[in-house]
Protein backbone atom coordinates (compact mmCIF):
# COMPACT_ATOMS: atom_id res chain seq x y z
CA UNK A 1 0.00 0.00 0.00
CA UNK A 2 1.26 3.53 -1.39
CA UNK A 3 0.97 6.92 0.94
CA UNK A 4 1.21 9.94 -0.41
CA UNK A 5 1.26 13.95 0.83
CA UNK A 6 -1.10 14.33 4.17
CA UNK A 7 -1.69 10.77 4.45
CA UNK A 8 1.96 9.82 4.34
CA UNK A 9 2.63 12.90 6.83
CA UNK A 10 -0.52 11.20 9.09
CA UNK A 11 0.32 7.86 8.78
CA UNK A 12 4.33 8.20 9.05
CA UNK A 13 5.18 6.18 6.57
CA UNK A 14 4.62 6.05 2.53
CA UNK A 15 4.76 2.19 2.46
CA UNK A 16 2.85 -0.22 3.71
CA UNK A 17 2.96 -4.34 3.58
CA UNK A 18 -0.78 -5.61 3.98
CA UNK A 19 -1.33 -8.98 3.31
CA UNK A 20 -4.19 -9.49 1.29
CA UNK A 21 -7.25 -12.47 1.70
CA UNK A 22 -8.51 -14.49 -0.91
CA UNK A 23 -11.74 -12.28 -2.54
CA UNK A 24 -10.79 -9.14 -0.75
CA UNK A 25 -11.59 -5.50 -1.99
CA UNK A 26 -10.18 -2.04 -1.98
CA UNK A 27 -12.49 -1.21 0.89
CA UNK A 28 -11.23 -4.30 2.78
CA UNK A 29 -7.47 -3.28 2.24
CA UNK A 30 -7.95 -0.01 3.53
CA UNK A 31 -10.33 -0.05 6.36
CA UNK A 32 -7.50 -2.62 7.65
CA UNK A 33 -5.22 0.04 7.28
CA UNK A 34 -7.65 2.62 8.45
CA UNK A 35 -7.97 0.35 12.00
CA UNK A 36 -4.08 0.24 12.23
CA UNK A 37 -3.86 3.96 11.36
CA UNK A 38 -6.94 5.51 13.35
CA UNK A 39 -5.53 8.93 12.20
CA UNK A 40 -6.42 8.21 8.46
CA UNK A 41 -10.05 7.98 9.37
CA UNK A 42 -11.00 11.29 7.98
CA UNK A 43 -9.34 11.42 4.85
CA UNK A 44 -11.48 8.91 3.89
CA UNK A 45 -14.44 10.41 1.90
CA UNK A 46 -12.55 11.87 -0.54
CA UNK A 47 -10.04 9.17 -1.15
CA UNK A 48 -9.41 7.88 -4.37
CA UNK A 49 -7.45 4.36 -5.21
CA UNK A 50 -5.62 3.20 -7.54
CA UNK A 51 -4.43 -0.57 -8.01
CA UNK A 52 -1.77 -1.24 -9.91
CA UNK A 53 -1.25 2.82 -11.11
CA UNK A 54 -5.10 2.13 -12.55
CA UNK A 55 -7.37 4.29 -10.89
CA UNK A 56 -9.95 1.66 -9.14
CA UNK A 57 -13.34 1.41 -7.26
CA UNK A 58 -13.65 0.99 -3.94
CA UNK A 59 -15.06 -2.61 -4.80
CA UNK A 60 -12.55 -3.94 -7.34
CA UNK A 61 -10.92 -7.09 -6.23
CA UNK A 62 -7.20 -6.85 -4.90
CA UNK A 63 -5.31 -9.76 -5.98
CA UNK A 64 -2.05 -10.80 -3.76
CA UNK A 65 1.03 -8.90 -5.02
CA UNK A 66 -0.86 -5.73 -6.35
CA UNK A 67 0.12 -2.13 -5.34
CA UNK A 68 -2.63 -0.48 -4.24
CA UNK A 69 -2.45 3.59 -3.18
CA UNK A 70 -4.52 5.57 -1.54
CA UNK A 71 -4.90 9.02 -3.39
CA UNK A 72 -6.03 12.55 -1.51
CA UNK A 73 -7.75 14.49 -3.59
CA UNK A 74 -4.92 15.99 -6.44
CA UNK A 75 -3.71 19.02 -6.37
CA UNK A 76 -0.74 19.26 -8.96
CA UNK A 77 0.17 22.12 -11.40
CA UNK B 1 5.79 12.73 -26.80
CA UNK B 2 7.87 13.93 -23.45
CA UNK B 3 6.35 12.84 -20.60
CA UNK B 4 8.47 13.49 -17.22
CA UNK B 5 8.19 13.91 -13.74
CA UNK B 6 11.22 15.14 -11.91
CA UNK B 7 12.64 16.98 -9.26
CA UNK B 8 15.24 18.82 -11.09
CA UNK B 9 14.10 22.50 -12.83
CA UNK B 10 11.90 22.51 -15.73
CA UNK B 11 12.83 24.26 -18.78
CA UNK B 12 10.28 26.31 -21.33
CA UNK B 13 12.99 25.39 -23.96
CA UNK B 14 13.19 21.84 -24.05
CA UNK B 15 9.75 21.77 -24.40
CA UNK B 16 9.28 23.85 -27.35
CA UNK B 17 12.53 21.35 -29.08
CA UNK B 18 10.20 18.63 -27.95
CA UNK B 19 7.17 19.40 -29.80
CA UNK B 20 8.94 20.83 -32.68
CA UNK B 21 7.60 19.61 -35.97
CA UNK B 22 8.21 20.98 -39.59
CA UNK B 23 4.43 20.81 -40.00
CA UNK B 24 3.24 23.31 -37.16
CA UNK B 25 2.32 26.73 -37.49
CA UNK B 26 1.73 26.99 -33.52
CA UNK B 27 3.57 26.26 -30.56
CA UNK B 28 1.65 26.86 -26.83
CA UNK B 29 3.70 26.84 -23.81
CA UNK B 30 2.41 26.91 -20.36
CA UNK B 31 4.20 27.01 -17.29
CA UNK B 32 2.58 27.13 -14.19
CA UNK B 33 4.43 29.02 -11.70
CA UNK B 34 4.90 29.36 -7.67
CA UNK B 35 3.20 32.92 -6.60
CA UNK B 36 4.05 34.51 -3.71
CA UNK B 37 0.40 34.72 -2.18
CA UNK B 38 -2.44 32.10 -2.49
CA UNK B 39 -6.11 32.68 -1.09
CA UNK B 40 -4.84 36.08 -0.35
CA UNK B 41 -2.12 34.27 2.06
CA UNK B 42 1.80 35.16 2.02
CA UNK B 43 3.47 31.95 0.40
CA UNK B 44 6.58 30.82 1.72
CA UNK B 45 7.32 27.72 -0.86
CA UNK B 46 5.54 24.98 -1.72
CA UNK B 47 6.58 21.37 -1.62
CA UNK B 48 5.07 18.92 -4.55
CA UNK B 49 4.29 15.09 -3.85
CA UNK B 50 3.78 12.28 -7.04
CA UNK B 51 3.38 9.03 -7.37
CA UNK B 52 5.46 9.14 -10.13
CA UNK B 53 5.13 6.39 -12.03
CA UNK B 54 1.43 6.68 -12.10
CA UNK B 55 1.73 10.34 -12.66
CA UNK B 56 3.78 9.57 -16.20
CA UNK B 57 0.99 7.35 -17.32
CA UNK B 58 -1.97 9.35 -16.57
CA UNK B 59 0.18 12.33 -18.79
CA UNK B 60 1.05 10.25 -21.01
CA UNK B 61 -3.26 9.10 -21.55
CA UNK B 62 -3.78 12.91 -21.05
CA UNK B 63 -1.32 13.64 -23.66
CA UNK B 64 -2.28 10.97 -26.17
CA UNK B 65 -6.29 11.93 -25.79
CA UNK B 66 -5.33 15.63 -26.58
CA UNK B 67 -3.11 14.43 -30.07
CA UNK B 68 -6.16 12.80 -30.91
CA UNK B 69 -8.71 15.33 -30.03
CA UNK B 70 -6.86 18.31 -31.45
CA UNK B 71 -5.19 16.96 -34.15
CA UNK B 72 -1.06 18.07 -32.33
CA UNK B 73 1.99 17.48 -34.02
CA UNK B 74 3.79 17.32 -30.78
CA UNK B 75 3.08 17.71 -26.82
CA UNK B 76 5.16 17.65 -23.64
CA UNK B 77 3.83 17.35 -20.27
CA UNK B 78 6.74 18.27 -17.31
CA UNK B 79 5.81 18.17 -13.35
CA UNK B 80 8.20 18.62 -10.91
CA UNK B 81 8.37 17.59 -7.48
CA UNK B 82 9.91 17.96 -4.18
CA UNK B 83 10.61 22.04 -2.80
CA UNK B 84 9.76 24.83 -4.95
CA UNK B 85 10.75 28.67 -4.36
CA UNK B 86 8.73 31.53 -5.83
CA UNK B 87 8.69 32.15 -9.18
CA UNK B 88 9.71 28.51 -9.89
CA UNK B 89 7.96 26.57 -12.26
CA UNK B 90 5.94 23.60 -11.60
CA UNK B 91 4.31 21.97 -14.32
CA UNK B 92 5.33 22.43 -18.37
CA UNK B 93 2.82 21.15 -20.50
CA UNK B 94 4.00 22.79 -24.45
CA UNK B 95 2.17 21.62 -27.99
CA UNK B 96 2.07 21.70 -31.50
CA UNK B 97 0.11 21.84 -34.20
CA UNK B 98 -1.32 23.51 -37.56
CA UNK B 99 -2.90 26.44 -36.61
CA UNK B 100 -2.93 28.73 -33.56
CA UNK B 101 -6.72 28.41 -31.87
CA UNK B 102 -5.82 24.39 -31.38
CA UNK B 103 -2.71 25.23 -29.96
CA UNK B 104 -4.54 27.24 -26.85
CA UNK B 105 -7.40 24.82 -26.63
CA UNK B 106 -5.30 21.97 -26.54
CA UNK B 107 -3.05 23.47 -23.90
CA UNK B 108 -5.87 24.42 -21.79
CA UNK B 109 -7.56 21.61 -22.16
CA UNK B 110 -3.93 19.24 -21.12
CA UNK B 111 -3.20 21.88 -17.98
CA UNK B 112 -6.94 20.86 -16.78
CA UNK B 113 -6.88 17.54 -17.07
CA UNK B 114 -3.88 17.32 -15.37
CA UNK B 115 -5.14 18.88 -12.59
CA UNK B 116 -8.04 16.88 -12.60
CA UNK B 117 -6.36 13.57 -12.30
CA UNK B 118 -2.62 13.91 -12.46
CA UNK B 119 -1.66 12.23 -8.85
CA UNK B 120 0.41 15.27 -7.68
CA UNK B 121 -0.28 17.08 -4.23
CA UNK B 122 1.11 20.34 -2.96
CA UNK B 123 1.81 21.83 0.16
CA UNK B 124 1.52 25.33 0.98
CA UNK B 125 4.68 26.72 3.17
CA UNK B 126 3.88 29.98 4.98
CA UNK B 127 5.63 31.62 7.61
CA UNK B 128 3.62 30.22 10.42
CA UNK B 129 2.18 27.06 9.49
CA UNK B 130 1.89 24.65 6.60
CA UNK B 131 -1.27 22.45 4.73
CA UNK B 132 -1.46 20.04 2.07
CA UNK B 133 -3.91 21.59 -0.90
CA UNK B 134 -6.60 19.03 -1.99
CA UNK B 135 -8.24 19.12 -5.01
CA UNK B 136 -7.57 21.41 -8.18
CA UNK B 137 -7.20 25.28 -7.44
CA UNK B 138 -10.18 25.26 -9.94
CA UNK B 139 -12.78 24.52 -6.95
CA UNK B 140 -11.29 27.99 -6.12
CA UNK B 141 -13.39 29.21 -2.97
CA UNK B 142 -16.09 26.37 -2.99
CA UNK B 143 -13.30 24.24 -1.26
CA UNK B 144 -12.07 25.40 1.97
CA UNK B 145 -9.00 24.56 2.91
CA UNK B 146 -8.37 21.63 5.27
CA UNK B 147 -8.36 23.21 8.23
CA UNK B 148 -11.21 24.98 7.79
CA UNK B 149 -13.31 21.97 7.60
CA UNK B 150 -14.98 20.84 10.42
CA UNK C 1 6.82 44.93 -21.12
CA UNK C 2 8.73 43.29 -23.79
CA UNK C 3 7.96 44.73 -27.37
CA UNK C 4 10.09 44.41 -30.32
CA UNK C 5 10.48 44.47 -34.17
CA UNK C 6 13.98 42.67 -35.15
CA UNK C 7 15.51 40.34 -37.89
CA UNK C 8 17.24 38.70 -35.01
CA UNK C 9 15.82 35.09 -34.15
CA UNK C 10 13.56 35.29 -31.09
CA UNK C 11 13.65 33.15 -28.17
CA UNK C 12 10.66 31.61 -26.12
CA UNK C 13 13.21 31.47 -22.99
CA UNK C 14 13.87 35.10 -23.22
CA UNK C 15 9.99 36.03 -23.49
CA UNK C 16 9.59 33.74 -20.59
CA UNK C 17 11.93 35.89 -18.54
CA UNK C 18 10.49 39.26 -19.74
CA UNK C 19 6.92 38.12 -18.41
CA UNK C 20 8.41 36.73 -15.32
CA UNK C 21 6.07 38.24 -11.94
CA UNK C 22 6.29 37.04 -8.44
CA UNK C 23 2.46 37.81 -8.25
CA UNK C 24 2.32 35.02 -11.21
CA UNK C 25 0.74 31.53 -11.36
CA UNK C 26 0.44 31.23 -15.12
CA UNK C 27 2.80 31.94 -17.78
CA UNK C 28 1.49 30.98 -21.37
CA UNK C 29 4.00 32.09 -24.34
CA UNK C 30 2.85 31.26 -27.92
CA UNK C 31 5.05 30.99 -30.76
CA UNK C 32 4.06 31.56 -34.56
CA UNK C 33 6.30 29.21 -36.32
CA UNK C 34 6.96 28.81 -40.13
CA UNK C 35 5.28 25.60 -41.21
CA UNK C 36 5.78 23.79 -44.03
CA UNK C 37 2.58 23.75 -46.28
CA UNK C 38 0.10 26.51 -46.85
CA UNK C 39 -3.40 26.01 -48.14
CA UNK C 40 -2.00 22.40 -49.55
CA UNK C 41 1.16 24.00 -51.00
CA UNK C 42 4.72 23.03 -50.65
CA UNK C 43 5.67 26.32 -48.61
CA UNK C 44 10.22 26.94 -49.11
CA UNK C 45 10.41 29.57 -46.81
CA UNK C 46 8.56 33.46 -46.21
CA UNK C 47 9.82 36.81 -46.18
CA UNK C 48 8.33 38.90 -43.49
CA UNK C 49 8.12 42.94 -44.33
CA UNK C 50 6.73 45.59 -41.84
CA UNK C 51 6.51 48.96 -40.71
CA UNK C 52 8.74 48.65 -37.87
CA UNK C 53 7.93 51.91 -36.07
CA UNK C 54 4.69 51.62 -36.36
CA UNK C 55 4.34 47.62 -36.17
CA UNK C 56 6.09 48.60 -32.19
CA UNK C 57 3.38 51.30 -31.44
CA UNK C 58 0.25 48.67 -32.67
CA UNK C 59 2.31 46.20 -30.53
CA UNK C 60 2.65 47.86 -27.79
CA UNK C 61 -1.10 49.86 -27.66
CA UNK C 62 -2.25 45.84 -27.91
CA UNK C 63 -0.10 44.20 -25.04
CA UNK C 64 -1.55 47.53 -22.85
CA UNK C 65 -5.32 46.77 -23.48
CA UNK C 66 -4.37 43.42 -23.15
CA UNK C 67 -2.76 43.87 -19.67
CA UNK C 68 -5.85 46.23 -18.15
CA UNK C 69 -8.46 43.33 -19.74
CA UNK C 70 -7.05 39.76 -18.47
CA UNK C 71 -4.85 42.27 -15.56
CA UNK C 72 -1.88 40.64 -16.68
CA UNK C 73 1.15 40.77 -14.85
CA UNK C 74 3.95 40.96 -17.59
CA UNK C 75 3.64 40.65 -21.57
CA UNK C 76 5.80 40.40 -24.44
CA UNK C 77 5.28 40.42 -27.75
CA UNK C 78 8.00 39.76 -30.79
CA UNK C 79 7.74 39.88 -34.15
CA UNK C 80 10.36 38.97 -36.37
CA UNK C 81 10.98 39.99 -40.26
CA UNK C 82 13.15 39.09 -43.02
CA UNK C 83 13.86 35.31 -44.58
CA UNK C 84 12.98 32.57 -42.15
CA UNK C 85 12.73 29.00 -42.15
CA UNK C 86 10.77 26.24 -41.95
CA UNK C 87 10.72 25.64 -37.98
CA UNK C 88 11.72 28.87 -37.31
CA UNK C 89 9.77 31.31 -35.05
CA UNK C 90 8.13 34.17 -36.89
CA UNK C 91 5.91 36.05 -33.50
CA UNK C 92 6.54 35.40 -29.87
CA UNK C 93 3.27 36.05 -27.48
CA UNK C 94 4.22 35.61 -23.61
CA UNK C 95 1.65 36.44 -21.09
CA UNK C 96 1.56 36.11 -17.22
CA UNK C 97 -0.55 36.13 -14.71
CA UNK C 98 -2.89 34.76 -11.67
CA UNK C 99 -4.14 32.13 -13.45
CA UNK C 100 -4.17 29.53 -16.13
CA UNK C 101 -7.25 30.54 -18.00
CA UNK C 102 -6.44 34.11 -17.97
CA UNK C 103 -3.29 33.20 -19.55
CA UNK C 104 -4.69 31.44 -22.57
CA UNK C 105 -7.73 33.68 -22.76
CA UNK C 106 -5.04 36.66 -22.89
CA UNK C 107 -2.34 35.31 -25.16
CA UNK C 108 -5.20 34.21 -27.72
CA UNK C 109 -6.74 37.60 -27.62
CA UNK C 110 -3.05 38.97 -27.93
CA UNK C 111 -2.33 36.85 -30.75
CA UNK C 112 -5.58 37.58 -32.99
CA UNK C 113 -5.57 41.44 -32.18
CA UNK C 114 -1.54 41.32 -33.99
CA UNK C 115 -2.56 39.26 -37.12
CA UNK C 116 -5.50 41.71 -37.10
CA UNK C 117 -4.00 45.33 -36.95
CA UNK C 118 -0.09 45.04 -37.02
CA UNK C 119 1.80 46.37 -39.87
CA UNK C 120 3.62 43.08 -40.75
CA UNK C 121 3.42 41.19 -44.21
CA UNK C 122 4.50 37.62 -45.77
CA UNK C 123 5.78 36.65 -48.50
CA UNK C 124 5.50 32.70 -48.76
CA UNK C 125 7.95 31.36 -51.60
CA UNK C 126 7.37 28.06 -53.30
CA UNK C 127 9.63 26.10 -55.53
CA UNK C 128 7.62 27.48 -58.34
CA UNK C 129 6.80 31.40 -57.16
CA UNK C 130 6.08 33.42 -54.89
CA UNK C 131 3.07 35.67 -53.73
CA UNK C 132 2.61 38.34 -50.86
CA UNK C 133 -0.26 37.11 -48.72
CA UNK C 134 -2.87 39.77 -48.05
CA UNK C 135 -4.76 39.53 -45.31
CA UNK C 136 -4.60 37.36 -41.65
CA UNK C 137 -4.81 33.66 -42.14
CA UNK C 138 -7.65 33.42 -39.89
CA UNK C 139 -9.73 34.71 -42.85
CA UNK C 140 -8.69 30.77 -44.54
CA UNK C 141 -10.73 30.11 -47.31
CA UNK C 142 -12.86 32.70 -47.69
CA UNK C 143 -9.91 35.06 -49.27
CA UNK C 144 -8.83 33.73 -52.14
CA UNK C 145 -4.68 34.37 -52.97
CA UNK C 146 -4.47 37.42 -55.11
CA UNK C 147 -3.29 35.31 -58.08
CA UNK C 148 -6.96 33.67 -57.92
CA UNK C 149 -8.60 36.97 -57.63
CA UNK C 150 -10.05 38.97 -60.96
CA UNK D 1 4.61 58.32 -48.81
CA UNK D 2 6.14 54.45 -47.27
CA UNK D 3 5.37 51.39 -49.33
CA UNK D 4 5.42 48.21 -48.09
CA UNK D 5 5.21 44.56 -49.43
CA UNK D 6 3.43 44.04 -52.69
CA UNK D 7 3.15 47.67 -53.23
CA UNK D 8 6.83 48.38 -52.43
CA UNK D 9 7.51 45.35 -55.23
CA UNK D 10 5.28 46.73 -57.61
CA UNK D 11 6.27 50.18 -57.56
CA UNK D 12 9.77 49.47 -57.23
CA UNK D 13 10.46 51.58 -54.14
CA UNK D 14 10.11 51.69 -49.82
CA UNK D 15 9.76 55.79 -49.91
CA UNK D 16 8.53 58.40 -52.18
CA UNK D 17 8.90 62.37 -51.33
CA UNK D 18 5.06 63.75 -52.38
CA UNK D 19 4.24 67.22 -52.48
CA UNK D 20 1.51 67.97 -50.52
CA UNK D 21 -0.97 70.84 -51.02
CA UNK D 22 -3.10 73.29 -48.31
CA UNK D 23 -6.03 70.96 -47.68
CA UNK D 24 -5.15 67.60 -48.99
CA UNK D 25 -6.52 64.56 -47.67
CA UNK D 26 -5.17 60.81 -47.89
CA UNK D 27 -7.44 60.07 -50.66
CA UNK D 28 -5.39 62.99 -52.74
CA UNK D 29 -2.09 62.09 -52.18
CA UNK D 30 -2.59 58.29 -52.69
CA UNK D 31 -4.60 59.76 -56.20
CA UNK D 32 -1.56 61.73 -56.87
CA UNK D 33 0.62 58.29 -56.11
CA UNK D 34 -1.21 56.09 -58.13
CA UNK D 35 -1.40 58.41 -60.72
CA UNK D 36 2.63 57.87 -60.77
CA UNK D 37 2.62 54.31 -60.65
CA UNK D 38 -0.54 52.69 -62.08
CA UNK D 39 0.40 49.43 -60.83
CA UNK D 40 -0.58 50.12 -57.41
CA UNK D 41 -4.07 50.90 -58.57
CA UNK D 42 -5.65 47.16 -58.44
CA UNK D 43 -4.51 47.41 -54.47
CA UNK D 44 -6.28 50.36 -53.35
CA UNK D 45 -9.62 48.51 -52.68
CA UNK D 46 -8.32 47.12 -49.86
CA UNK D 47 -5.90 49.45 -48.85
CA UNK D 48 -5.85 51.25 -45.34
CA UNK D 49 -3.77 54.37 -44.43
CA UNK D 50 -1.28 55.25 -41.66
CA UNK D 51 -0.39 59.09 -41.11
CA UNK D 52 2.26 59.33 -38.56
CA UNK D 53 2.36 55.97 -37.61
CA UNK D 54 -1.32 55.78 -36.59
CA UNK D 55 -4.27 54.26 -38.40
CA UNK D 56 -6.02 57.10 -40.50
CA UNK D 57 -9.39 57.60 -43.11
CA UNK D 58 -9.06 58.04 -46.47
CA UNK D 59 -10.40 61.79 -45.69
CA UNK D 60 -7.96 62.80 -42.90
CA UNK D 61 -5.92 66.19 -43.82
CA UNK D 62 -2.55 65.69 -44.11
CA UNK D 63 -0.03 68.31 -43.00
CA UNK D 64 3.04 68.88 -44.85
CA UNK D 65 5.97 66.82 -43.62
CA UNK D 66 3.59 63.74 -42.39
CA UNK D 67 4.47 60.36 -42.97
CA UNK D 68 1.75 59.18 -45.30
CA UNK D 69 2.02 55.20 -45.20
CA UNK D 70 -0.63 52.51 -47.78
CA UNK D 71 -0.90 49.54 -45.79
CA UNK D 72 -1.89 46.32 -47.53
CA UNK D 73 -4.29 43.99 -45.33
CA UNK D 74 -1.75 42.56 -43.19
CA UNK D 75 -0.54 39.19 -42.77
CA UNK D 76 1.83 38.77 -39.74
CA UNK D 77 2.13 36.24 -37.27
Amino acid sequence: MLLFASLAERAGTRRLEVPVGEGETVRDIRDRVVARFPQLAPAVPTLMYALNEEYAREDAAVAAGSTLALIPPVSGG
Amino acid sequence: MLIRVTDAPLSAEEAAWAVASPAAGAVNIFLGVVRNTNRGRAVSHLVYDAYPSMAEKEMRAIAEEATARFGLEGCAVLHRTGRLEIGETSLVVAVSCGHRRESYEAGLWIVNEVKRRVPVWKKEVWEDGEEWIEGPESLGMQQAPASMRP
